[in-house]
């Protein structure tokens, strides 16, 4: 029996990954994957395959009642072929959804052998493929917090406020379908989540306990596909930046493509809304992945890592850690023509 | 003018100040009256009422039979200020008249005749000697009030009211009137003992008083001589000792006057006014008017009402009787603490002198402090019939009687006795009444459950309504207009159950005491039926306070101030009183009081219904 | 201020930190008997109003001491006033002077 | 030294008081109102929680009284106690004098007319706890018309914390007996379903909880939050009770076949009267202030005058036999001391 949370472990494999990728990531974030991909295979040298066949979980739908069992077991145990036919046994989800869905199949088939049986069937039927189920699975912030040390090692930049040398301070957000429906796949389970804190505090940052840490951003499927009901998702976001707003975070890290997105999109749905700001002398507070996290610490330039997709601007997290970067090229996409630029927004999420 | 002296000019500044405010209050307060209430008014002069209201102005301005009949001290008390200042002005003028044959004088002259023209009684009608008499009776009248002020209790009141600065300055100024007029008549009679002194007529021939004389009567005259006989003769013969006394005579009276528009006092006049409207039909309603100025003023805060209430009696409240709600109002600082503590039982009004009408007044208080009414209030009440039977005669039990499930059972019981097919309004639960609300100052809130329950009535085509709630009872017949429709109480019902003999009840010798509901008794006037009801089935023993003067259970819906322990205190003095009788058990004819006596009483309380079904 | 076909949903919790209880405190002084209150449900049991609608002066006067009051007089508004919950109180609480008393101050708070 | 001690008051306080004087070489004296021992345990079927039979206790106690010397007066009472407890004057005038008194009167059942709203008296099958006592007793529960009840109800707290009929003070014992009659009801009648209406559940005792618990788990009564505030009859002679299920916040109506009030513990009629006696202190709820609540449950402001059991405060069975027993030495001390 486990004990204690610190018991919470899980195996990582560390080199040959099957990587799949994320569909909210891949649009709100796509800096992100490519900086997964770029520190795994670069800076850290080891194997991973993006492969190109791979397709959605279908995870959103079947959460959303549209996707029944039987169609996403099919799914995933199309991905798991691929990951068979390409000669991988590490499975590494972008996505906590699909992670979730993973887990969920894999914790279905030990129980219902049956359903594992029918996963066989309907694949084959459907594709004629074969698949065998991963020997290791994890989500690629597990990866990441596995090669926290390594990092740590390559870092130019600390989490430390390059003027008071003080460490940042840092709040989590662990996703819900990452620990909360099996503990056991979570590194510190669900109650002490240690997979992001753990990156934070190996890179020289403080990480804030703060007391809805563990609450829900509030996505929630079907509660935000409905406008009319979108009420309900931003007051859980509401009611966590309430609550971590006075330790007076440098920023938020998240391991979930909808509450990154959400606690970056959020807060500018609010101060609109209500005109309530969380941040510091008149800003958001930045919302990071753990890649762009680990993409800063390594020291990538902020626009190659995505950062100008983000409503809440991160130009004063950047100053903080002393970061140099050309506030004219934040607009200019990779091949240097201009993407774009947002209408300033009234209280500042974009300095105006 | 050569007679003219100053100290003449308080009195007159005093009075002509009074007559302005008086007239100005008067008269705005009389525009301020309603179309319909003036016509009434006009319509009224000349007819009897205007001879019936200056009898009764008589009675009880000046003779003040009501306070007479309560307390024979007060009584005399209030007579000797009214009626012995009234006549000692009267008395002045004829005097003044016949003296000067009638020749207009100055009116300084008239009130100060005693400095102008040393009357000496032989020479005339002895008018010297009324006036000292009327001067002693209201000086006795001083001493009673005096002795009041200290000894309250003596004097047959419990407690009187507290002072306010207006009052001090008009009370010190009246007590000061009568004793400042003795001793100046006295000192100017004093010094025409000693020196002599001329009689001033019209004609050339003056009149020479020789020393010796003196001038005035018994009172005066004694006094004058007494001080002529003490006082040395260079104080006698000081003008100024005597001027200065008629000088504080002439102040007395001039702050007075000033004081009185802002005083209780101001009640002396405002009654006559008071008097012609109420005589001309017109009354208080549920919203304020003009009218209720004329009333509010006329409350001479004697305080007679304190000791009736049983707040301050049975629960120790002080502070919020009528005569300080009447205060309050009246100088615009009322508040909820004050106007809505208070049972209405109208006890106070019985004993008010001035036959203020407390309850509407406390009402149309309330109405006016309520907040307003939303349109769409008690909309859920719509259409919701929770009515059972049919009949011609209806049973509408109210709120409180299905707390009180043995009332509603006998009601059953004696409704089949007499074969008589009921319409059961609200067994299951219904709308209540509105009076609560309307007590509560929620007047228009009231009217929608009054609207409510009149088409229920409506609906089911009754021709007879039973209430055994004389609150519900009250509101029916007041604010329902359920023309066609006849409004009863159980107890009316029952006694007409017994005279045509539709009820065969066994009789004994049990004795029974009653408690009349104040809704019922003093509020509808229905003191027999139940009475009639009780002796038909064994003997009636009156508690000592009965009928118009029975007291309240406490637990009456007007007054939302009250806590419970309170309630509980009232509850606990009737129940005494009631016990006070020997009888075997106390019966009662309303739900709410039966409650609240029964919280603390030792003998056995029972409505009216309850006993007649039993003796089935 | 921007909407987007929806508003922020308030928080189903009682938050009594963020809640002004200044209101409830100062009713509570006047009233002190308020805070006897066993919730055994017998005003809204014998509710004539709550015969025929949801009203619960139990659940009203609860959060008003919780420092809850939005909404609060509109539900006050459906108390007939009829005086039954006060006869049936075991805990001796003037429910009406607390129905007036709340309609008045909580209308006065809204405007 | 007559060693005379006079009881006043024969239920189980007062006999165990008779007995432990007895031991201690006393002569005590039971004065009791009614024909005979016993009291209000006379009236009980079993008792909570050990379902143990009152015959047995009440039974045990009559016999061991019986073998004492003591002299037992029945249908006597006490019109006054004499200011230093050297005497009694009894109803008939006649005066009885002692070494001490204990006064072991006992409480009232709380006349649940007096809750006119729930019809006790005025409607068919609305009974209270000690009417069900004696059902017991007689062979069962049964309606009016002689069935067995499919539906009952049980009130909670009928004549106790209501200021409406001036009992503030908690009962104790209802709850408990409640649960141990609904269990009961339960035990004779398997299908019956029971709804227990509560405000709060006290189980004060040994065992008393694990009985409430029982009565969920184990014989599925139900328990409803809230105080019914009226009852009225159905046309086909049930019971139709209201009440707010306060935990849900709604209105709640039902109809039972039978409507159980579980009555409480006033205090006995009789204190006033010893109240007149300037060594005896009242509370308000009317029962007698004993010297301390800590040191001095037994003890009044006379060396002489004691008390034992339910006439200072509800209390169960055992708790006033140990109050019997307290008082008893503490009358030996104070007599002992004052002999040598």
């Amino acid at each position: 029996m486990k004990i204690t949370w610190k018991e919470y472990q899980k195996d990582i494999a560390d080199d040959h990954y099957y990587y799949a990728r994320s569909c909210i990531r891949q649009n709100f974030f796509p800096g992100s994957e490519a900086a997964f991909l770029h520190i795994l295979g670069n800076d850290l040298g080891r194997d991973v395959l993006d492969d190109a066949r791979h397709t959605s979980c279908t995870g959103i739908g079947y959460h959303s009642d549209i996707v029944p069992l039987d169609t996403i077991m099919t799914v995933v145990a199309r991905q798991f072929s691929l990951m068979t036919e390409a000669g991988y046994e590490n499975f590494v989800s972008s996505c906590i959804t699909s992670f979730g869905i993973y887990s969920e199949a894999l914790e279905m088939w030990h129980d219902f052998p049956e359903q594992e049986e029918k996963a066989h069937e309907y694949l084959y039927k459907a594709t004629g493929r074969e698949f065998k189920k991963p020997k290791n699975l994890a989500h690629t912030s597990d990866v990441m917090f596995h090669h926290r040390h390594q990092i740590a090692a390559q870092a130019k930049h600390k989490l430390i406020n390059a003027q008071t040398g003080e460490p940042l301070k840092v709040v989590d957000h662990i996703g819900c379908h990452y620990a909360k429906i099996f503990p056991k796949v979570g590194v510190g389970g669900s109650e002490f989540p240690y997979v992001l804190s753990g990156m934070v505090e190996a890179w020289g940052g403080e990480c804030i306990d703060y007391p809805e840490r563990r609450h829900c951003c509030g996505f929630g499927f079907r509660n935000y596909l409905v406008q009319a009901n979108r009420g309900c998702p931003v007051a859980n976001s509401k009611k966590k930046l309430e609550s971590m707003a006075p330790y007076k975070p440098d920023f938020i890290v998240a391991n979930c493509p909808g509450c990154t997105m959400f606690l970056d999109r959020w807060q500018y749905a609010i101060s609109e809304m209500e005109g309530t700001l969380y941040g510091q002398d008149g800003h958001g507070i930045p919302v990071l992945t753990y890649e762009e996290m680990a993409g800063l610490v390594l020291g990538y330039d902020p626009w190659d890592l995505g950062l100008q997709l983000h409503q809440v601007a991160v130009e004063p997290l950047l100053d903080k850690m002393g970061i140099e970067y050309d506030p004219g090229a934040k607009y200019l996409g990779k091949n240097g023509k201009f993407i774009g630029k947002p209408e300033d927004s009234i209280i500042g999420c974009y300095t105006k | 003018m050569e007679h003219f002296r100053l100290f003449v000019l308080p009195f007159y500044a005093g009075a002509f100040f009074l007559l302005i405010t008086l007239l100005c209050k008067y008269i705005y307060w009389f525009i301020g009256l309603s179309r319909e209430q003036k016509r009434l008014f006009w319509r009224s002069l000349p007819t009897r009422a205007t001879w019936k209201s200056v009898v009764e102005i008589f009675n009880e301005s000046l003779l003040h039979r009501k306070i007479w009949r309560t307390n024979p001290l007060l009584g005399y008390m209030h007579t000797s200020f009214a009626l012995g200042w009234f006549l000692l002005i009267s008395v002045g003028w004829l005097e003044t008249f016949v003296y000067f044959k009638g020749e207009s004088v100055p009116l300084y002259v008239d009130i100060f005749f005693s400095y102008y023209v040393h009357p000496i009684f032989e020479r005339n009608f002895n008018f010297s000697l009324i006036k000292d008499a009327l001067l002693l009776l209201i000086l006795v009248g001083v001493v009673l009030a005096l002795f009041k002020r200290l000894y309250s209790r003596i004097m047959g009141m419990k407690r009187t009211t507290k002072h306010m600065l207006g009052d001090r300055v008009a009370l010190t100024a009246l007590w000061l009137i009568f004793p400042a007029r003795l001793l100046a008549e006295s000192l100017t009679s004093a010094e025409v003992w000693r020196f002599g002194g001329y009689v001033w007529t019209l004609s050339e021939n003056t009149q020479l008083i020789p020393p010796g004389i003196g001038c005035g009567s018994f009172l005066t005259g004694s006094l004058g001589q007494w001080l002529a006989d003490f006082l040395p003769a260079r104080i006698i013969e000081a003008q100024h000792v005597e001027l200065t006394a008629w000088w504080i005579y002439s102040i007395a009276l001039g702050v007075f006057f000033v004081a009185l528009p802002f005083s209780r006092y101001m009640h002396i006049f405002t009654e006559i006014p008071l008097i012609f409207l109420r005589n001309a039909g017109l009354r208080a309603a549920e919203k304020e008017s003009s009218f209720d100025h004329f009333q509010v003023d006329a409350c001479s805060r004697c305080g007679i009402c304190i000791d009736p209430c049983q707040l301050q009696s049975g629960a120790g409240i002080q502070g919020v009787q009528s005569v300080y709600f009447l205060r309050d109002r009246r100088y615009g600082r009322l508040t909820d603490a004050v106007a809505d503590n208070c049972l209405m039982c109208g006890r106070c009004q019985q004993a008010c002198p001035v036959g203020i009408e407390q309850n509407t007044l406390r009402l149309n208080s309330r109405v006016k402090r309520a907040y307003p009414d939303s349109p769409n209030r008690y909309a859920y009440i719509q259409g919701k019939d929770l009515s059972t039977g049919e009949g011609k005669v209806g049973y509408f039990a109210g709120c409180m009687t299905l707390l009180t499930p043995k009332i509603l059972r006998a009601m059953e019981q004696i409704f089949t006795a007499a074969g008589e097919e009921v319409w059961w309004a609200d067994k299951n639960g219904g709308v209540c009444c509105g009076r609560p609300l309307k007590l509560s100052g929620e007047v228009d809130a009231a009217r929608k459950m009054m609207d409510f329950n009149k088409n229920l009535f409506r609906q089911h085509g009754i021709t007879t309504l039973v209430t055994s709630c004389p609150i519900c009872l009250k509101v029916f017949k007041e604010d329902y207009a359920l023309e066609g429709i006849e409004v009863l109480h159980h107890s009316e019902y029952l006694q007409r159950l017994l005279a045509e003999g539709r009820l065969k009840l066994r009789s004994g010798s049990e004795t029974f005491t009653y408690h009349d509901p104040c809704e019922l008794g003093r509020g509808s006037g229905i003191y027999e039926a139940p009475r009639e009801v009780i002796a038909a089935l064994g003997v009636l023993k009156e508690p000592a306070e009965t009928r118009e003067h029975a007291l309240c259970c406490g637990s009456s819906l007007a007054n939302t101030a009250i806590d419970d322990e309170g309630q509980r205190r009232i509850g606990e003095q009737v129940a005494m009183a009631l016990a006070a009788t020997g009888a075997d058990s106390i019966v009662t004819a309303c739900p709410l009081c039966k409650k609240g006596i029964a919280r603390e009483a030792t003998l056995p309380v029972y409505d009216l219904a309850e006993i007649v079904a039993r003796a089935l | 201020m921007t909407t987007w076909g929806y508003s922020i949903s308030r928080p189903r919790s009682i938050d009594i930190d963020r809640n002004d209880m200044s209101y409830s405190q100062e009713l509570l002084r006047e009233y002190p008997e308020l805070q006897t209150c066993i919730a055994c449900g017998n005003c809204t049991a014998t509710c004539t109003a709550a015969n025929l609608t949801s009203f619960s002066l139990r659940k009203v006067h609860t959060l008003v001491r919780r420092g809850e009051y939005q909404g609060m007089a509109e539900e006050l508004e459906k108390c007939m006033l009829c005086g039954k919950c006060r006869l049936a109180c075991p805990r001796g609480i003037n429910t009406r002077q607390i129905v007036l008393t709340l309609k008045k101050h909580l209308v006065n708070r809204s405007r | 030294m007559t060693g005379r001690v006079i009881i006043i008051g024969g239920g189980v306080a007062g006999m165990q008081t008779a007995i432990t004087l007895d031991e201690l070489g006393f002569k005590p004296v039971i004065i009791e109102k009614e024909a005979s021992l016993g009291g209000k345990l006379c009236r009980w079927d079993r008792l909570f929680p050990t379902m143990t039979p009152a015959q047995e206790v009440l039974g045990d106690l009559l016999k061991r009284v019986e073998k004492t010397a003591s002299e037992v007066r029945t249908s006597t009472t006490v019109s006054e106690i004499e200011e230093q407890g050297r005497g009694v004057t009894l109803s008939d005038g006649s005066r009885l004098d002692a070494e001490a008194v204990v006064v072991a009167s006992g409480f009232d059942i709380f006349p649940a007319e007096r809750k006119e709203e729930y019809g006790y008296g005025l409607y068919d099958n609305v009974y209270t706890t000690v009417d069900v006592e004696r059902m017991f007793r007689e062979g069962g529960v049964r309606m009016a018309d002689g069935r067995e009840p499919k539906t009952v109800a049980f009130l909670h707290c009928v004549g106790s914390r209501d200021e409406k009929v001036n009992q503030r003070h908690c009962s104790r014992v209802c709850c408990i007996t409640g649960v141990k009659q609904a269990i009961e009801v339960k035990q004779q009648i398997p299908g019956a379903e029971i709804f227990s209406f509560y405000m709060d559940m006290r189980m004060f005792g040994p065992g008393y909880e694990e009985l409430y618990r029982q009565a969920q788990q184990q014989y599925n009564i139900h328990f409803v939050r809230g105080r019914i505030s009226e009852a009225s009859p159905t046309i086909d002679h049930r019971i139709h009770i209201k009440a707010e299920d306060t935990l849900i916040g709604r209105p709640l109506r039902m109809s039972v076949d039978m409507l159980i009030l579980a009555v409480g513990m006033q205090a006995g009629s009789s204190n006033v009267a010893f109240g007149r006696n300037n060594n005896i202190d009242l509370y308000p709820s009317g029962f007698l202030r004993p010297l301390n609540q800590f040191s001095g449950n037994v003890r009044s402001s006379s060396p002489r005058l004691f008390y034992a059991g339910t006439v200072t405060a509800p209390k169960n069975i055992g708790e006033s036999i140990n109050e019997g027993i307290a008082a008893a030495y503490q009358v030996a001390q104070t007599l002992n001391a004052a002999k040598s």
